[in-house]
């Protein structure tokens, strides 16, 4: 099955990256944006068929290794989860 | 007869970029129809990017030895001795076309496939350099690609670990659409430890080792060899994607491996991947191979024996080992978490075959892939002579100060921090001198011994006078090197050229060539490696000419070296080279006359090897002594901007005296060659030795401990004002 | 302190796939101390016992993911962790203080450089006010060093109250400060222009500067050598 | 209106970053998986109130700045379209 771990910077963290292409998409006449925050997709491929224990999984995942949580936060999709 | 059956037309080698007679030529010597597997071998191997098809008649007239010479061109990567039992092993190529499509991985590429070049020999590298051209500082795409470029230059640099020491970037329109990314690497070896790529040993082992092979790249050496246009932007192979991780585990494991005694030969995959190491690994043996490629350790499944064999997947390499060589070999790459399969042998036939599927997916005999491939003497135009340009016809009325402000603070001379802070130009601790003087100087570790090194070349002088140029190009890396007090050994050189089937772009490849042989026969720095990129156009219009020049030289005691900064004040300022005489100067093709508008094309300064030759060697004694305490060579912008750039990052400033006629101007910024300023502390002595050996040498002013360029007595200016020009250009142009 | 009793002292430096200033450390230390230090394998999940363990700069796993976070989890920092965690000293220079901070050791994350550029230049350090570590004790409080950075995320951040924390124990070791070195003195962006912190007990640091790579005039300062000498020293008594 | 790109490298084209978080994960304990690509994700607040401007704004955005089309492809979210 299909996870998908979305990471994003914390509400408060300074996200120079986000700022720099929110400048460059003004620059280029984007005028509208007003914000731009980046984060990271992570798709993993995983040998497991119980969707719940996959969440399970891939959370203990996230806390281990994916995310950092001083500065991240993340969030589970599971594609065939109901 | 080989097991696929869809056999090829002359349409299909004509999309690989075969002419009419190269498709013949392959039916006579195959006697057969080949398959697209074999085709794609063929074009690949007789594409411009392997086969040199246009410029090897020329690379030929090239002087490739020397007593320092230990491998010329024809290896990897060629080597010269450095003594104490060393070789500096060093090569430049480029990564152009990719770097324009994708800027931060082509070059990133770049960095990695000449560092693999380099330890392929046996060679741990310890410096990189690279020579950059982009379009105009304003037009819509240069910012995306000098950042792009810039930081895929550090980005795989940084991550493997090796410095950038030094290189050149400059900004042309004539580059608008096609960018120049040419890279250098340089290592060090054991000079009775080098690793070359003839296959030996019928029976032995071809083993695949690094990473895995996937779709991307295919047929890179055929886009390397074909012009840019609209069309081919859509029709573009997937560019590769560097990994400067899986380059160091790799680089890590090779030195590990070499260092037992296990490999017989060696060969990197680079352009064309899978079919230039094998093919190149056999035919310089004078064997044969034979590979199994449901062996190839794949990326992707269901790849084709032609993808396999195109791919052009980074961090791979190809070995032949010992035969019972190969558990140990195996152990290290386990250590190193790297692909390690057997996938062949080495075979006394001739032939490459390849096996696929239970099949023969490629049976064609080795010879012609080299021997027949093509080789053509193009046509050349005559080039023009160009009218010297009087001094009086670039006149501005305006103080060398203020002149000096307008070029310093214009991209073509300002400070280059904002590139190469971008790199890490002091890792393995044994930077002496990074980038921002004339020479980059790198210690050899664990010595006193240091190696200098430059890339050079002025495209301006090359369209103007290809054969000058050429010369032009050796001369000035021959005085950057000179400049820190080392001793020029030998170069390593990349031609980007236009399309060399148009005859005007072949004269200046032509030209620039002899010229490049003629410095280098004279000052003694043979070429032992190099990189030849044509086609290098957009919709018809070539680049400027641009045969860059890689030099290597030595220093036997690094504290002995100088820099281009002003050390002390009170020390007297001499122009080496020139005499008192002179009040005027060559502006005829200067980016002082640039500056003034003229567009218009006129000779370019003349080269005297001899000057060259013995003003050069003389400097390096002066250095030796400790007579000479910093050294600039006179190069773009001429004597004022040399001064003004000794002073920038010094804590100091200079008093000039002005020559009382003639012409000021031409005299500040005409661009003579075989000259440089220096200081001393020592007047007398420094003159002396000039005028026993024949030498030239001007007293020119005084540094001093006031921070300001004086010329003359009522043309001043701070060298802080002048600073916050050059150091505010680029940060401003990629701020936007 | 002569050199051959800090040749008693015992360094170990781990080195991880993609580690690259592992050499330059050991060439460093081993000039100061007359002893080569110990070079120790990310595979392995223990340690000799020694005074001083050093995480190296480099891109450890070519820095995927977030820098150090790979390296943060093998096998080896369990180890290093043990070892902090029975007082032993800890030097993360560059990468390895990434990897401290991943592992939990040292407080707060190091982000991209705000500039969003590698930067590789001379920067000036200002020694804090710091309580009593092995890493600051042998320098005043205020001295300043020369030590070149070379980073791409090298930006400190950390919530306030932990700014507040570091700043209160006097756990900041150093601080990037202004010089004639071109370009501004915080080179990154970092929070409180932090360029080294200690731990609680003072017995782990993590920089950013690269003390190995100013060990010579020929470096164009000799500051790194001063900092890691009185380092040595202060753990050898 | 916020906006989501989801930015991922092509088919075929290497991830390097996946490969060394498997390799990692799979050192972790986490055995079963399989296969590790890494993408961004990037958030955009904007001044549109029209889903199908802002879905064609965006998609500008990508082609011009966000994504690099010859080595990535993207896929783009919007909030509150039906
Ligand atoms: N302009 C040149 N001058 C001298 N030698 C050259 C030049 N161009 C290529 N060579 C030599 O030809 C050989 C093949 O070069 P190349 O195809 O670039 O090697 P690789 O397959 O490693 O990329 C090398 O030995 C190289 O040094
Ligand atoms: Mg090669």
């Amino acid at each position: 099955m299909q996870a998908i771990v979305n990471i994003s910077l914390k509400e408060g963290v300074l996200d120079p990256q986000g700022r720099a292409i929110a400048r460059s998409l003004g620059d280029l006449g984007f005028s509208e944006v007003n914000d731009v925050r980046v984060g990271k997709q992570i798709l993993l491929e995983i040998d497991e068929t119980d969707p719940a224990r996959l969440r399970q999984r891939v959370a203990r995942m996230c806390e281990t290794l994916l995310s950092n949580t001083v500065i991240e936060d993340y969030s589970i999709d599971i594609a065939d989860e109901t | 007869m080989t097991q696929n059956d869809h056999l090829m037309t002359f349409d299909d080698a004509a999309a690989m970029g075969l002419s009419r007679d190269e498709w013949e030529l392959i039916l006579k010597r195959l006697e057969r129809t080949p398959n697209q597997c074999e085709l794609g071998i063929f074009s690949a191997m007789w594409s411009e990017h392997c086969s040199y098809k246009s410029s090897k008649k020329w690379l030929k007239t090239l002087p490739v030895d020397g007593p320092q010479v230990i491998e010329g061109p024809g290896e990897n990567a060629g080597a010269v001795d450095i003594g104490d039992g060393l070789a500096a092993i060093f090569k430049i190529e480029s990564h152009n076309h990719p770097s324009f499509i994708e800027p931060y991985q082509g070059a990133a590429t770049g960095v990695g496939g000449i560092l693999r070049d380099v330890f392929t020999m046996g060679a741990r590298p310890v410096a990189l350099l690279n020579a950059l051209r982009f379009g105009e500082a304003n037009h819509e795409k240069t910012r995306h690609l000098l950042g792009g470029v810039v930081a895929g230059i550090g980005g795989y640099g940084n991550c493997i670990g090796i410095p950038t020491v030094g290189g050149e970037v400059n900004f042309d329109k004539s580059y608008n659409g096609n960018i120049l990314v040419n890279a250098m690497a340089v290592g060090l070896a054991n000079s009775d430890r080098i690793f070359r790529s003839a296959a030996t040993g019928p029976g032995n082992p071809v083993i695949y080792v690094g990473a895995k092979t996937g779709r991307d790249g295919i047929h890179g050496a055929t886009m390397a060899s074909a012009e840019f246009s609209d069309e081919t932007e859509s029709k573009r192979p997937t560019v590769q994607v560097g990994d400067p991780f899986t380059g160091k585990l790799l680089m890590e494991a090779c030195l590990e491996l070499m260092a037992s005694d296990s490999v017989l030969s060696i060969q990197d995959m680079g352009a064309a991947g899978l079919t230039s190491s094998s093919v190149e690994m056999a035919s310089k043996g004078g064997l044969g191979m034979e590979i199994d490629l449901d062996l190839v350790p794949a990326r992707e499944d269901g790849m084709t024996a032609y993808e396999l064999m195109l791919s052009e997947s980074q961090e791979r390499m190809l070995m032949v080992l010992k035969p019972d060589a190969t558990d140990t070999a195996r152990a290290i790459f386990d250590k190193w978490d790297l692909d390690f399969m057997p996938i062949g042998q080495v075979t006394e036939t001739g032939r490459l075959v390849l096996f696929k599927d239970g099949g023969i997916a490629c049976d064609i005999p080795l010879a012609p892939l080299v021997d027949d491939a093509p080789e053509y003497d193009r046509p050349q135009n005559l080039v023009p002579q160009r009218p010297r340009l009087a001094s009086d016809k670039a006149k501005s009325d305006k103080p060398i100060t203020d002149l000096l402000q307008s070029m310093l603070g214009h991209v073509d001379l300002a400070s280059r921090r904002w590139v190469y802070e971008q790199y890490d130009s002091h890792v393995m601790a044994d930077t002496i001198a990074g980038p921002g003087g004339d020479a980059a100087l790198v210690r050899v570790h664990g010595s006193q011994r240091g190696l200098a090194i430059t890339t050079d070349c002025t495209p301006r002088y090359v369209e103007a006078d290809p054969e000058t140029g050429g010369k032009q190009a050796v001369a000035e890396a021959y005085r950057n090197i000179c400049a820190i007090g080392a001793r020029p050994l030998a170069i390593t050189n990349n031609l980007n050229f236009g399309n060399p089937e148009k005859p005007d772009i072949m004269a200046q490849l032509a030209q620039s060539v002899v010229g490049m042989g003629k410095a280098a026969k004279h000052l003694d720095t043979p070429v032992v490696s190099g990189n030849v990129s044509l086609y290098n156009e957009t919709d018809g219009t070539a680049i400027r000419p641009c045969p860059v020049v890689g030099m290597v030289g030595v220093i036997e005691d690094v504290t002995m070296a100088v820099g281009s900064r002003f050390v002390a004040a009170n020390e007297e300022i001499f122009i080496l080279g020139q005499d008192d005489s002179q009040n005027d100067g060559w502006l005829g093709a200067s980016l002082y006359a640039a500056h003034q508008g003229i567009t218009a094309i006129y000779a370019p300064p003349p080269i005297d090897l001899d000057a060259e030759e013995q003003t050069g060697k003389l400097l390096v004694q002066m250095i030796a002594s400790g007579t000479v305490t910093a050294a600039h060579d006179i190069s773009d912008g001429g004597l004022a901007v040399a001064i003004a750039e000794m002073s920038l990052h010094s804590a100091f400033g200079a008093h000039i005296t002005l020559p009382t006629s003639g012409h000021l101007h031409g005299w500040a910024f005409g661009e003579d060659q075989a000259r440089y300023v220096v200081t001393t502390a020592v007047g007398p002595s420094l003159t002396q030795a000039a005028q026993k050996a024949g030498i030239a040498i001007s007293k020119i002013g005084t540094v001093t401990s006031k921070t300001e360029l004086q010329f003359g007595d009522n043309d001043t200016i701070s060298v802080e004002e002048l600073k916050n020009l050059s150091e505010a250009c680029l940060p401003a142009l990629m701020a936007g | 302190m002569t050199l051959s009793s800090l040749a008693s002292l015992r360094v170990a430096i781990t080195v991880f796939p993609g580690s690259n200033c592992d050499r330059d450390m050991m060439v460093a230390v081993e000039q100061l101390t007359n002893r080569r230090p110990a070079l120790v394998w990310h595979k392995q999940a223990s340690l000799d016992p020694v005074d001083l363990v050093i995480v190296p700069g480099g891109f450890s796993f070519g820095d995927y993911l977030r820098c150090g976070a790979l390296a943060g989890r093998s096998p080896i920092m369990n180890a290093v962790m043990d070892h902090a965690a029975r007082g032993g000293a800890v030097l993360g220079v560059c990468n390895g203080f990434q990897v401290l901070t991943e592992t939990g050791m040292l407080p707060g994350v190091l982000i991209r450089n705000a500039g969003l550029r590698f930067s590789c230049r001379m920067v000036r350090l200002e020694t804090g006010e710091t309580m009593s570590s092995p890493f600051t004790q042998g320098l005043t409080a205020g001295q300043s060093l020369d030590i070149p950075v070379a980073h791409n995320e090298g930006n400190y951040f950390a919530d306030e109250d932990t700014l507040d924390r570091l700043q209160d124990n006097g756990q900041i070791a150093f601080r990037y400060v202004a010089s004639d070195a071109e370009g501004p003195a915080n080179p990154n962006g970092a929070a409180r222009d932090i360029a080294g912190i200690l731990s609680n007990n003072g017995r782990v640091m993590g920089m950013m500067p690269h003390p190995e790579r100013a060990i010579s005039p020929l470096h164009g300062s000799s500051d790194g050598a001063t900092l890691l000498s009185k380092s040595l020293e202060a753990l050898m008594s």
